[in-house]
């Protein structure tokens, strides 16, 4: 295994794996084939495979009827063409009735870079956990993403998971084995909490890293799951470290951080920092250069850190 | 795949729900050869279900409910093999309406089908009831698509069309679709996907009506000529009168010998069909009829 | 004026109004201009009027081009219709560029009742406020609706508003005057305080008035304006009275609950607590019974109130 | 309104574009007056800034941006009356992008215009450049809308035909439209709409390069026949060869002559068109050329 790989190569190798094992498993694709590296699968099994060209709500509908005649569905795309520009069919023909559809969408976040706003996905978490009935899946690196696409191909029901373009660095050992709704404590400790998801777990490490040496022993959950996220893990740690950061390639609304903040407000209120896209689009540029322009590199996520921790409440004591 | 058992379910469905030759629906034989006698009084029944459900709940869409009694009649009463006692038997024909707001009619027709209760008709919109203001796949018996907002029904059916291709399945697909419905682009995406992919086993019925929510089509949104618009993304095209109840049958009987493209029934109706009062009019088709409208129209419809 | 309106009919009216004095308004609808009451408009101005039929993407695309040719364009339809159907559309034509439409949606909510989920809008806020340069609006009553209409007219940029379909009780009286970004003190209180939005206004009111009854006293904030968000009152109020409640007829994610939740965990962590649609779809049924069946009713908001109260903080300061 | 000056705006910016007649434009005379020869070389001028920026940016969409040169010469050195110094004139005639990713060429047009400094196009996608990787109509002088999300600029075509026609403006507005993209069904709502609208100061010019991003249409999503489908809409069509300089400008004069229905040009192009080994290769669709690709590409575009 290298030490760097894109999600969506992991992408194209499992679904083809999948399709060996199970005759049932059908993929679409909206004319980004080469992108998603469902192009693999479609290689391999041209029969099961259909191309619904430049038109994501028909390729969502698609998806649906196949998943209710007894299909195993994966429907890919770019992550705002598989959300933005579907979102009544995802709720309408895949969520509601829950069919058995796992949408897998790569481009997710910023770092896809010189494409600009236009295909940037930085909402796609916050339209994707307002459709009642779907699981929405964040994976952190490659491996991760093989794990996930095959415990979605194990079970019934629709499911969104969002993958990233560029190759990035491999957090987990090929001995991983991702559990659908847990988290995963990458790291243990005890003055604050880093929550993150995607691409920014292994930032969060950075991070967590550099802020061990100043003395600030932080602990980082990845939460794989966004939905049904791990509530327990969270207010556990809201209550063992009384601070929590979380770090997410998406808007600051919508998504990890306001899941997270409306569970600690409810179970265990302590003082959060978001690090986030704050409200805004997000232009052309290289990958790292985005994450540093928007505040998503690991010295943001140390600075969030550093900020909540002396805000902690001196008494987390309920009355 | 049980094709074997296919037509003896098919037949027995069909046998219970009118006095009509069995092989016939089973074969491809086409539908001259049922009795349409029942066949025309079944419609009635069900425009009198229309009126009364919707009239009961106190709302609903009677307009687009009784423009496609004849359609719906044909299939779940002639055309279809499927099976009430079995909703989810893989082999049967499949119905989807896609202009979900026809809800009343699909569920009349599944209740005399056999489906659910005819007395359930009567929950109609109501808290807890399994028959929802627009078509819930999750709640009712036979209802294969959750729709309501329109413009999706026919995506629905290439996905169930490609898998009954894949599994060498011999069902066919039906998609209801409004006329107002057709403005919506992800039917156009449908229309030239359904042409790309051949799925010859799908049918579309475009409920001609002229007219959708805010008045007549051609004011609205003008969707004319039709027909030449389908035939440009290479659809066999049928026109005929909806609500004739042996073109609606020989249309989809014709439908099965065509090969290598979909086939599209355009079928021109009356919205509100049966009822003078609704008849055309755009109030209708939104609003359900008060007690005293209810009245006229079961008269009318006796 | 009645005890009961409409926001739509209050729509309706407005906007003829404004026809009248502003030449350059120009009225879209997606053929429901009878039931959000653009068809007052239109009938009074034909030539200004377009109906585009049932496509909604192609409407807000419309509206974008007339924007940007110097028109102040109303588009309505549906909430659900405006948002769900559309959101690509509202991404890359309408927020993004900062073109001058307003989307105004009537059926907000499960009040729409027996149209069942396909017509309910509880995702329209999450969805909108995922928005980066959309102003997010959500008025109480037919009065602040007029009031938030014209406002949204007097300013350049775009805006959703959301309406509900059925009438409702006024909550202001006729010399209110709404401004875009501030919280309404309702009520004052001390022991913990509600913020609703919408037809929740007038509930939270009500549950407000009961719980006087049993001695506690509730401030009663309206935030009518839900991005941006009045933060400042979110604050004083976390500070004030140590414990909110939120009110939404809404899911309980992305709407006003979790932008309150951010705020506070931000600023001043407080104990929670979210009257919103769980995570599900709502079912046919009238609006009040659904109200009660997705624990939106006056009595669930006090009841969170009761709940939220014994969770207070012991100790608020930070350290 | 400033009709009395548009003429002498919009001239002089065409005379400081290229050598020719300057009335050409501000009239409605044929294009065949102009200087050709002038036109065909800043065509080949945009392909190389084409293929020099997106070489230099290291990404990029060379192959639509190159299918559709001669198109976007026509319009912006010949026909359209537009105001460099002054891009949101309001008399000017619109061009929008609705394929989004050619912007490349749009910042080559309008950079050779005058709208900003020919040097810019060296920042093309990096940060902080005027220049995004997809059209933004906040940042770019001159650029009309926000694409990059395939299937919007029609209707937002038709939103700015409805303004001239409310407030009896005569610019006139065209989109580009990508052949692919025409699966969006938003384009086909929005082909429906303009018809019904009668928007005649409206002009779809489809790039029919016969390629998408995954390879040719008629393999990905068939399009054919595609001038049926535009004409069943009830739209005035124009076949032509969208690399051929006086056939575009013909087309453009006689779409102004079209009255009460929209006109689309079909350009049948060739993706990559300049470049032998860009040319029908669809890895060129969104890559850039390598330094040493850049230098064939330029040799041949010498
Ligand atoms: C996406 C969407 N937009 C708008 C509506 C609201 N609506 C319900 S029915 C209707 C008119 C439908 O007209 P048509 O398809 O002709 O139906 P019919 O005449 O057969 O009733 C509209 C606009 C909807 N249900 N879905
Ligand atoms: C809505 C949407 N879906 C997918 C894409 C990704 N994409 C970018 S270009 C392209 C192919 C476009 O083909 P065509 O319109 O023929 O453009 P051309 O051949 O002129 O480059 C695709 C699928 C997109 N930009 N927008
Ligand atoms: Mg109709
Ligand atoms: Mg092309």
């Amino acid at each position: 295994m290298p030490v760097e790989m894109s999600a969506r190569e992991a992408y194209g190798r499992t679904l083809v794996e999948l399709g060996r094992e199970n005759r049932d498993i059908v993929v679409l694709d909206a004319d980004l084939s080469r992108s998603t590296m469902t192009s693999l699968f479609a290689r391999e099994f041209p029969d099961r495979f259909f191309n619904c060209g430049i038109a994501e709500q028909n390729m969502m509908g698609i998806a649906a009827g196949l998943a209710a005649s007894g299909k195993t569905v994966f429907a890919s795309t770019f992550a705002v063409f598989a959300t933005s520009r579907c979102f009544d069919q995802l709720r309408m023909s895949i969520a509601q009735p829950q069919l058995n559809v796992k949408i897998v969408a790569c481009h997710g976040g910023i770092t896809v870079g010189e494409d600009s706003f236009s295909h940037h996905s930085i909402e796609d978490l916050a339209l994707t956990t307002s459709l009642p009935g779907l699981t929405v899946i964040v994976p952190a690196d490659a491996i991760e993403t093989a794990q996930a696409v095959k415990a979605a191909a194990a079970t019934s029901g629709p499911c969104y998971i969002r993958l990233g373009r560029p190759k990035t660095p491999l957090v987990y050992a090929e001995d991983y084995r991702f559990t659908p709704g847990q988290a995963v404590t990458m790291r243990p400790g005890s003055d604050a909490t880093i929550i993150a998801i995607g691409i920014m777990v292994a930032l969060a490490l950075e991070a967590a890293e550099s802020l061990a040496s100043q003395g600030i022993d932080c602990r980082v959950l990845n939460m794989p799951t966004l939905k049904p996220i791990d509530r327990d893990a969270i207010v556990q740690a809201a209550s063992e470290t009384g601070a929590i950061v979380t770090a997410e390639e998406h808007l600051e609304h919508g998504g990890l951080g306001s899941r997270v903040s409306q569970i600690v407000s409810r179970y265990r209120p302590v003082p959060m920092s978001f690090v986030a896209v704050k409200d805004t689009y997000a232009q052309s540029g290289k990958p790292h250069e985005l994450l540093k322009r928007y505040g998503l590199a690991a010295e943001d996520i140390e600075r969030a850190v550093q900020s909540v921790i002396p805000r902690k409440l001196s008494d987390q004591a309920h009355r | 795949m049980e094709t074997g058992s296919s037509q003896s379910k098919g037949t027995s469905r069909a046998a219970s729900a009118a006095n009509i030759s069995a092989e016939a629906f089973a074969s491809s034989r086409p539908g001259e050869e049922l009795s349409l006698e029942d066949m025309e009084q079944m419609a009635r029944k069900l425009r009198r279900h229309i009126v009364t459900m919707t009239a009961k709940a106190g709302s609903g869409h009677p307009g687009g409910s009784l423009s496609a009694v004849e359609v719906v009649t044909a299939l779940y009463f002639g055309l279809m093999r499927h099976d009430p006692a079995n909703p989810n038997w893989p082999d049967r024909d499949r119905f989807v309406l896609s202009k979900g707001h026809a809800a009343p009619l699909l569920y009349a027709a599944l209740a005399e089908c056999g489906y659910f209760p005819v007395e359930e008709l009567s929950t109609l919109r109501q808290i807890d009831s399994r028959l929802q203001g627009h078509t819930d796949r999750t709640t009712t018996p036979g209802v294969e698509m959750s729709a309501g907002a329109l413009g999706q029904g026919l995506s629905f059916g290439i996905g169930i069309a490609l898998a009954g291709r894949l599994d060498f399945q011999p069902y066919r697909v039906h998609v209801l679709l409004g006329d107002g419905e057709c403005d919506e682009g992800q039917v156009w995406e449908a229309v030239m996907a359904a042409a790309h992919f051949k799925t010859d086993n799908l049918v579309a019925i475009v409920d001609h009506n002229k007219q959708q929510l805010d008045g007549w089509t051609r004011d609205i949104m003008n969707l004319e000529p039709l027909a030449p618009k389908w035939r440009s993304f290479d659809w066999h095209v049928i026109e005929i009168d909806g609500h004739d109840l042996p073109q609606v049958i020989a249309a989809l009987e014709t439908a099965k010998q065509v090969k290598g493209q979909p086939t599209v029934i355009i079928a021109h109706t009356t919205k509100g069909k049966g009822v003078s009062f609704m008849e055309n009019n755009p109030e209708f088709h939104g609003r359900a009829a008060t007690a005293e409208e209810l009245e006229k129209a079961l008269a009318e419809l006796a």
